[in-house]
């Protein structure tokens, strides 16, 4: 079965936020079932980009993209949430409430879910006990660190197990210790099934823990080697 | 803090367009009854007999104008006269002869008196032979009439100003309302919540903003309406009874307050669609 | 956007203030007219010799309370009443001698008329000699009070709570224009920015928004006016002069835009100062 | 002369943002001008709590700071610029006028001091071309990546030569290369006199540069060793 084994799969993506400039230029790549990958690059390469656009943050503005066999840019907007349901995002910029206690943010997944309350208390706990923020899940992010906050966005995007796990610069704010850390939980997850696509310039990370690694410069996909390339 | 100021700007909001409702309720009452007032009077001949009054008097009332016929004998007319005017009570003394003609009064029914109607009306009395002068105060009809435009001039000027800007200013406070929570409405999007699971809480709390504003408004209104009169005292007359604030009924006082809610609801509902694209 | 959204409220808010200022200042008009209207009538005994007459009319001058006096004689008097009731000619056609008393019409002064001078006034004429009777409509002077009474009401109540309602909209919208600029406050003290560097600009533009949205009521306030009598047509008579707009006199409109530019700028003042902390 | 050679001093500083639990206790250091130090801590440790006190955006719960000679704390609020017109600071945050172009951001500090148009621009194209974004000068930051953004920040922090430069995490988001580039950036600076304060978790930079390391642990100053410890 074609479809069962390629998860995600681009076919020539490109995308302007304005002209001329193009953030990224004819991107084809596929991920498969439980793989787990590094998206690297320089500052403003486009990883940024391509994570929004696999989690339809961002329409992009060429090609075509195929998630579990669904082209996703054909979801009407108020079906997106199927598709954001099977993954667990964590986002550059953390995107928490900032006014809301920890355990709060952690449960929203599971929330919007219609997840029993004592299911979601036992998972929220769970998961903040695997990033180390246990202690603080009374506090709202607003009261954390950056490090702290950045936890609390791993958190939620764990917390429900999902299919896909989306991380952009997951570990930007913490010491090498705590990323070490949280690459290994990723691991773990990936090992019970989950794929992951971690967006990150941290070369000690890949070179730690890498196994598939894509290489985005100005736009343009490099080390496609790395992955059986789309065409072959 | 913002959804006191939500509550309050739409109290205030309700409050003014309560206000000229009440204020639009009391004067189309008055409008009303001065159109209760249309009286012709139809002066008949000296001495004309008791049988061709009475026949005149039929006559006038097969007219689709006339809501009500009076007869008024000479001898009434001069006791109306005389309680009229003390000072004169020596001069009609004085007279021999009851100089005051008998008459007939006909009330008009002013949802017929149009201004053809009654002409045919007048002109047919004016012909009937008894009848002496057909008396009609044709200012008094221009008064009610342009009391009628001034009562809708003012709900049209006034109350469509203040309802259009009520509506602005509230959609717009919920508006705001929903922006300063943007951030909350993409996260819920991106965390796989459906439409419908995050409108609910923002359509329910518009909802309320907007009966809480329309009652806490109807609670000032009323107290206005009391404390209205007491201070104004009680002899202005008819001038009092033009400008008194009357209360509104319960259905309008219902009304207010479903605008509240249905303003509330709407001006949530389209505000946070906005935020439900991406 | 949000610039729109402040000089539209303030804008609005000042068209309702600036309508009931127009408003009360027609009913104080009015009510000074109607003042000047406080008529005491003297009835001089029949075949009062005119020199008598003219001494009671000059012992009624020397009164405080009285604006002017105006000679009544008695054919004036008939010439009147058959001018008011001409159907009633006849009848004093009829008459061999002028039934009508000859009466000197007393004009009080508004500003002195107070109920005791009035009463002092009264109580001495009625015991002249050659007076006979002294009329004076309490009915109007209570009429003319009350309307004081209510207009006063009107600007108390309606003007409160709008003056009220127009600064509370006015600071919470600049609050919030300064409350999406709070980060941009924030960081130009971080650079170094001093207090009244970071303050001016906001303060300009406080001040602009209050002038704009002054400026724009004061033009629908002057189209308002033009096109409320139109719409009225002519023919309202005293009613219409009672609730006809009157143009804002040039001090009024200027202190409408004057009011627009210190709410504006006390406005942004006192929301930029609360960022100004740390 | 013992103020010019101590351009900040801490004595005994610590901090509670909530009870009763203290993000910074007692905590004594010196600075020297013309120093060059890393200050270092696993996430949550207080790094971005001292920095801000250092530039009086918290005023701590106890003790005393002094910069050139002047208890900080005793400045009323209206008299801070002149402290902040001495500093650069990099916050972790950023806090960037958004919707601005970068240009605007960078010549903030050049503009409260009142400097004139043409030389604002020389400075800030300098500053732009210093940290690799002079194309991206027109643009805001809310279109920019956030490895540009944070350069943008970095760009602001010295465009005015400060006597002081306080970097927040410098280099969370950016790849090793451009991250080595801004140190060495600022060791140039550093060398024409200013004193900078960096706090990061990047062990592989400060193993690179560090002369002098501040290392905090749960709100406590430990390797003092690398200091002049304030007491003897
Ligand atoms: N909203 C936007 N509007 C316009 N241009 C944008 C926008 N977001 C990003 N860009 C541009 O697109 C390019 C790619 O940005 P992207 O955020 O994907 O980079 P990145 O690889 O994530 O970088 P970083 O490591 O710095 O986060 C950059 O040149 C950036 O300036
Ligand atoms: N505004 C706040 N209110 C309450 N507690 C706070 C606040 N800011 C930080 N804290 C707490 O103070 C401690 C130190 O935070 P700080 O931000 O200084 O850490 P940090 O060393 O900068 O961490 P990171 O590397 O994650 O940025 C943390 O435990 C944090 O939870
Ligand atoms: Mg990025
Ligand atoms: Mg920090």
């Amino acid at each position: 079965m074609l479809v069962s084994d390629n998860l995600i799969e681009l076919f020539h993506i490109g995308h302007q936020y304005q002209r001329p400039h193009w953030a990224l230029s004819d991107v084809s790549l596929r991920v498969k079932k439980g793989d787990f990958v590094f998206l690297t690059g320089p500052s403003g390469s486009g990883k940024t980009t391509l994570l929004k656009i696999i989690f339809r943050e961002i329409i992009p503005s060429e090609g075509q993209i195929v998630i579990e066999g669904v082209n996703i840019l054909r979801i009407p907007d108020h079906g997106i949430y199927k598709l954001r349901r099977m993954m667990g995002i964590v986002f550059q910029d953390f995107r928490l409430l900032f006014h809301r206690p920890v355990f709060e943010n952690v449960a929203l997944p599971l929330q919007v879910l219609g997840v029993p309350p004592k299911e979601i208390r036992r998972r929220v706990f769970n998961a903040l006990r695997m990033v180390n923020l246990q202690h603080k899940l009374g506090d709202p992010p607003a009261h954390l660190s950056y490090g702290e906050q950045q936890r609390v966005a791993i958190a939620r995007a764990v917390v429900n197990a999902p299919k896909i796990l989306l991380a952009d610069e997951p570990t930007g704010n913490l010491d090498t210790e705590l990323a070490f850390e949280i690459i290994s939980l990723f691991r773990e997850i990936n090992k019970q099934g989950t794929t992951v696509l971690i967006g990150t310039h941290d070369k000690e990370l890949i070179r730690h823990f890498g196994s598939k690694i894509l290489f985005l410069q100005a736009g343009k996909l490099l080390g496609k080697d790395a992955l059986p390339s789309p065409e072959s | 803090m913002r959804n006191l100021f939500s509550v309050t700007i739409i109290c205030l909001s309700f409050l003014i367009l309560g206000i000229f409702w009440s204020l639009s309720n009391n004067l189309q009452q008055v409008a009303a009854r001065l159109g209760e007032n249309l009286v012709v009077t139809l002066f008949l001949n000296k001495d004309l007999p008791e049988k061709d009054a009475l026949e005149i008097r039929d006559k006038a009332g097969r007219s689709p104008v006339i809501e009500s016929l009076r007869m008024v004998t000479a001898d009434e007319a001069k006791e109306r006269f005389q309680a009229s005017f003390p000072e004169l009570r020596d001069v009609l003394a004085n007279l021999k002869a009851n100089p005051f003609p008998a008459s007939i009064e006909a009330v008009l029914r002013p949802d017929r008196a149009g201004p053809d109607a009654v002409a045919a009306f007048l002109q047919s009395m004016t012909a009937t032979a008894g009848v002496e002068d057909v008396q009609y105060n044709r200012d008094w009809i221009e008064r009610v009439r342009s009391l009628g435009r001034l009562t809708r001039a003012i709900g049209l000027f006034l109350g469509g100003i203040l309802v259009l800007a009520s509506f602005f200013i509230i959609s717009n406070v919920i508006k705001l309302n929903v922006l300063s929570r943007k951030n909350e409405i993409e996260i819920l999007r991106l965390v796989g919540g459906t439409n419908t699971f995050i409108r609910i809480p923002f359509l329910i709390e518009g909802t309320i903003l907007g009966i809480l504003g329309g009652l806490v408004s109807l609670v000032f209104l009323a107290v206005l309406i009391q404390a209205f009169p007491l201070y104004l005292g009680s002899s202005l007359g008819a001038l009092q009874e033009l400008l008194s604030f009357r209360a509104l009924s319960i259905s309008q006082g219902l009304a207010l307050v479903a605008g509240g809610a249905v303003i509330g609801w709407l001006g949530s509902l389209t505000s946070v669609s906005k935020f439900l694209k991406a």
